[in-house]
C-alpha cells in the first residue's frame, strides 16, 4: 500500500457512509421543520406521540437528516435530564420484519437480549415496559419505510401508530419518524393509518450543482489534507452527481473513490482524471444497487460469483459452482461459510436488488437446475468493488 | 426463595459453575436464565440456584421481561466491581503470557 | 511438583480451601505452611497441594527458612493484587451492613 | 471528662514513653561520639561490626539517645540506597531470652514467623539468612542488657559477638548497641566477651537542674498550649526530677500528671500545686516499678487487685479472691480473662518487681494456700494509676 505520508486524506472516515456531518448545507429549512415538528418532546415528552415522513430521492440527505437531528435532539435532552433515545432502524437490513426491528430497538437496551420465543406484539410490550420503567421516550426513526410495508403490510404499522390506545393514561412512549423514496408506498396502507402518517410530510429536492458544490466542499475539508483536492475537482464532481440525479451520496463516494485513484498513483492530489478514472469504474454499480449495505455473508457470496465469472468465459455457472467459489473466499477472508439454505437466501436478496439474474434450466441431465448470471456489470469492476468495500469494513 | 445473607466469599466463590456465571456476565454484560444454563452446559434448575446465591449476595440482579429474566452485576454492589475487576485482571493476565 | 500453568479462574477459584487461604493470607500477610494448615482445619498435605496450586498460578510466592516455609501474596502478580481488593472489598461490606 | 477545648494539652502524645524528640538537649556530644562509632555503616557496613554499650542511670536518656541516632541514620542509609534496619529490643519484656528477642527481630521482616520448632541458634542463622538475602544490615539495640546477660549468661552475648567467626568472607551484618544502668553487669561474662564489649563505651550523666529545665522547656513547647505552664511550674518538676536523681524521664512524666490535674481541676494552666499534687500521688509508684511496662493483662490483674484492697480492709488476699476481681475487671475492659496458669504467670512477675508480695499461708483446713498483699502502694493510688494508664492505652 502507500505510505501514510503521500496519502491525500487526511480523515479518509469522514467520507464514510455512516458519518454524520455536524452541519448539512442547504438542508436548513427542513431541519427546522423536522425540530419544529418535535420541540414537544424537549418540554412535555409524555402528552404526545409524534410522526413524520420523511420523503426524497436517493442521496437527498434523508437519513443525514434524520440522524443528524437524532443526535441533537439527544443531546439537547441530556442537558435538560430528560431520558430521550434516538433509534434508527434501516428496514431493508432488518428484512422489513418488525420483530426484527423492534429486536434491535430492545436490544438498545439490552444488547443480549434472546431472539426466540417472542412474538413482535409481545416485543413491543417488552419495548413498552422498559421505556415506562426507564421513564425514557423513543424517535425511532424507520429508514427505508418501504420494506417494512412491503413485507408485512398496514398491520405493524397501525400497531405502531394506534400504541397508546390500549395504554390507558400511560405516558406517550414512541414518537416515529419514517423514511421512504417515494410517499405513494404509503397509499397501500389503511385509510386510518394512512390519514396517521400523511399529517406531516417533509419533501427533500434533488440537490443543485451549486448545492453539491457545497456539500462536497464541507467534506473536502474534512477529509482531504490541504490543497489535496481543486476547484476544478470538486466542480467536475459536483455535475457528475448533478447529472446522476442531485445525488450527494454519489458526489460523496466518488470523491472518496477519486482519493483513492489519486493515492494508488501517488499523485499527492486528487485530479479531475482521477474523478474521471473513479466515475468509469463504479458507473453501472452504483446505478444498479448500494453494495455496501449488503451484509458480509452477502458480499462473500457475491465476490465468490465475480471470481467465477472472471476465471471462467461463460455467462451462466450453476448453485454448485458459485457455492464453491463462496467457500474459497471464506477461506480467503478466515471466516466460516454459511449453510447452503442461507445462500438460497442470499441469492433471493440480491435477485430481488437486480445484482444478479436467475433462470430455471430444465435441459441438464439431473432435473432442473437454477442458473445464475451478472447481467449489466462486468465482473473485474464488481471483483474490485466488492474487494475494496471488504476492506473497507475489515480495516 | 432461598434466603442468604452474609456468606463468607468461600462459600459464595467456592463453586466452580458460580464463577462461570460471573465470568460470562464480566464479557456479556446481560444475559436471560436459558442462555446463562446453554453457556455453562447446565440444566435450568441448576443454573437457577446459582443465580439466585448470586443474587441474594447482591453481586447479581435480575430484571422480568414477560417469560425471560435478564441477569446482570448489580451496579450498586462494591462487591460486584472487585469481583469485575478480579475477572477483567485474570483475562488479561493470561492473554500477555 | 505439580506444575499447572494458565488454568481457567473457575478451576482455580472454585475452592472453598483456596479462597480460605488466600483469606488467611490477605489479612496475615504472610504465614507458614502448618500455621495455615491450622487455620484452614486442613491436614498439613492438602494444605500443600493448594498452596501449590496457587503458587503455579503465580498467585503466591514462598521462601524457605530452615524447615519452615513463608507464604505470602506474590506481590508481582497483578491476578494476587484484583483478589486482595476483592477480598478486602468483601470484608468491608460486610462490616457495612 | 474535660472537654477538649478547656484542655492544657496541645498534643499528649508527645509525652508519652514512646516519643522520640528530635533534638535531646544536652546529648550532643554522646549523639556525636555514637554517630562516629557508627559512621562505616553509611560508607563500608559489609566490611564491619561495631559494638557500643551506653552506661547511664534511670532517665538519663539512654534508649532516647539510641532510638533517635536510630531513626536518624534509618534516614540517612535510605537515602543513599543502603539497605539498614534500626531494632531496639526491650530485654526485659522479652524476659532475658535471646529466642525472643531473635524472634521479635526475625518478626521485623517477616511478621508472622513462627514462634515453635527453633532454637535461638538457628533462629540466628535464619536472621542470618533473611539479611544476606535482602542484603540488610541492622544495629540491634539491646535496651535493659542486664536482664539478657541475668537470664542467659555469656552463651548468647558470645554467640552474637563473634557471629562472622564461622561465616567465612560473608559480609558483615549486625552490630549491636547494648544498654545498660551499671557497666559492672557484664563483668560477669567470660573475659574475651567482655572485652569484645568494653571498647566502646557511652556514659551518660545525670542531668543538673538546669539541663532538665532545658528538656522541660523543650516538651512544653510540643505537648502544651502556649503559656499553659509557666516558668516556676517548669523549675519546681525541674527541682524535683534532680532530687530524684537527675531523672528526666520522672520529670516528663510529672509534667504529663500535672498537666492531668489542671485539666481535671478545669484550671486552664498547669500551676505549680498541680506538679505537687502530681508528685505526692506518683511518688511510692514510680520508685517501685514502671507499671507502664506491664502488659495489659498484668495490668488488668493488678487492678482487679487493687480494687479488691480498696474495698476489703484487709492486709491479705486469697489467690481466688484476686482472680474473681481480675474477673470482673477483665469484663469491664471487654477483654476475654486469661487462664489460671497465666496467672500465676503474672504474679511471679508483679513479685519479681516488688509490686506485691506473696506468702505461703500453712493454717487453712484445705492445706497451703498462697496469700497476696501490697507492701507499699495505697491500693487507691495504684487504682487510679493503673486506670490512667490503661485509658491512655486504649484511646
Amino acid at each position: 500500500m502507500v505510505p501514510a505520508y503521500r496519502s491525500v486524506f487526511k480523515d479518509e472516515a469522514k467520507l464514510d457512509i455512516t458519518y454524520v456531518p455536524s452541519r448539512l448545507p442547504h438542508r436548513e429549512a427542513e431541519m427546522r421543520l423536522l425540530r419544529e415538528f418535535f420541540s414537544f418532546m424537549l418540554s412535555t415528552p409524555e402528552k404526545m406521540a409524534q410522526r413524520v415522513l420523511i420523503v426524497g430521492d436517493v442521496g437527498t440527505g434523508k437519513t443525514a437528516l434524520s440522524q443528524r437531528f437524532g443526535a441533537d435532539i439527544v443531546q439537547q435532552a441530556k442537558q435538560q435530564g430528560l431520558n430521550l433515545h434516538y433509534i434508527h432502524v434501516n428496514c431493508r437490513q432488518y428484512r422489513g420484519s418488525l420483530f426484527f426491528i423492534l429486536h434491535h430497538a430492545v436490544s438498545v437496551f439490552h444488547p443480549n437480549f434472546p431472539k426466540r420465543g417472542f412474538s413482535a406484539e409481545e416485543l413491543l410490550n417488552i419495548f413498552l415496559q422498559i421505556l415506562d420503567e426507564q421513564n425514557a421516550h423513543v424517535i425511532l426513526t424507520l429508514d427505508e419505510f418501504e420494506n417494512l410495508i412491503e413485507k408485512e403490510g398496514s398491520e405493524p404499522v397501525y400497531k405502531l401508530t394506534r400504541l397508546q390506545e390500549t395504554r390507558l393514561n400511560k405516558p406517550q412512549r414512541i414518537s416515529l419518524i419514517c423514511i421512504l423514496k417515494n410517499v405513494k408506498a404509503v397509499e397501500s396502507l389503511d385509510p386510518s393509518t394512512r390519514s396517521t402518517l400523511q399529517s406531516n410530510i417533509i419533501r427533500l429536492e434533488k440537490y443543485s450543482k451549486e448545492q453539491l458544490v457545497d456539500i462536497i466542499s464541507d467534506r473536502v475539508q474534512l477529509a482531504f489534507k490541504p490543497l489535496a483536492v481543486s476547484e476544478d475537482t470538486i466542480s467536475l464532481i459536483a455535475e457528475l452527481a448533478h447529472s446522476e440525479g442531485g445525488n450527494a451520496r454519489f458526489a460523496i463516494e466518488l470523491l472518496w473513490r477519486a482519493g483513492k485513484y489519486a493515492d494508488a498513483e501517488d499523485l499527492g492530489a486528487v485530479t479531475p482524471e482521477c474523478v474521471r478514472k473513479a466515475v468509469s469504474s463504479i458507473y453501472a454499480i452504483t446505478r444498479k444497487s448500494d453494495l455496501a449495505s449488503l451484509s458480509l455473508h452477502e458480499k462473500l457470496f457475491l465476490l465468490g460469483m465475480a471470481r467465477f465469472f472472471k476465471e471462467n468465459d461463460r455467462a451462466y455457472a450453476s448453485i454448485t459452482e458459485v457455492e464453491q467459489a463462496y467457500a474459497v473466499v471464506c477461506e480467503e477472508f478466515g471466516v466460516e461459510p454459511h449453510t447452503h439454505t442461507q445462500l438460497w437466501k442470499y441469492l433471493q436478496v440480491l435477485s430481488a436488488l437486480g445484482i444478479i439474474e436467475k433462470s430455471v434450466s430444465s435441459t441438464g441431465q439431473r432435473g432442473r437446475t437454477t442458473l445464475i448470471c451478472l447481467p449489466g456489470i462486468p465482473a473485474h469492476e464488481l471483483e474490485r468493488e466488492l474487494a475494496m468495500l471488504l476492506e473497507k469494513e475489515s480495516g | 426463595m432461598l434466603i442468604m445473607v452474609n456468606m463468607q466469599i468461600e462459600t459464595v466463590l467456592g463453586n466452580k459453575l458460580r464463577i462461570k456465571i460471573l465470568k460470562i456476565l464480566s464479557k456479556i454484560r446481560e444475559l436471560n436464565v436459558t442462555e446463562i444454563a446453554r453457556r455453562l452446559g447446565a440444566n435450568h434448575k441448576t443454573t437457577m440456584k446459582h443465580l439466585k446465591i448470586l443474587e441474594n449476595e447482591g453481586i447479581l440482579q435480575h430484571k422480568r421481561f414477560g417469560r425471560i429474566r435478564l441477569y446482570r452485576f448489580n451496579e450498586n454492589s462494591v462487591k460486584a466491581k472487585a469481583i469485575q475487576t478480579l475477572l477483567e485482571t485474570w483475562e488479561n493476565a493470561e492473554n500477555i503470557r
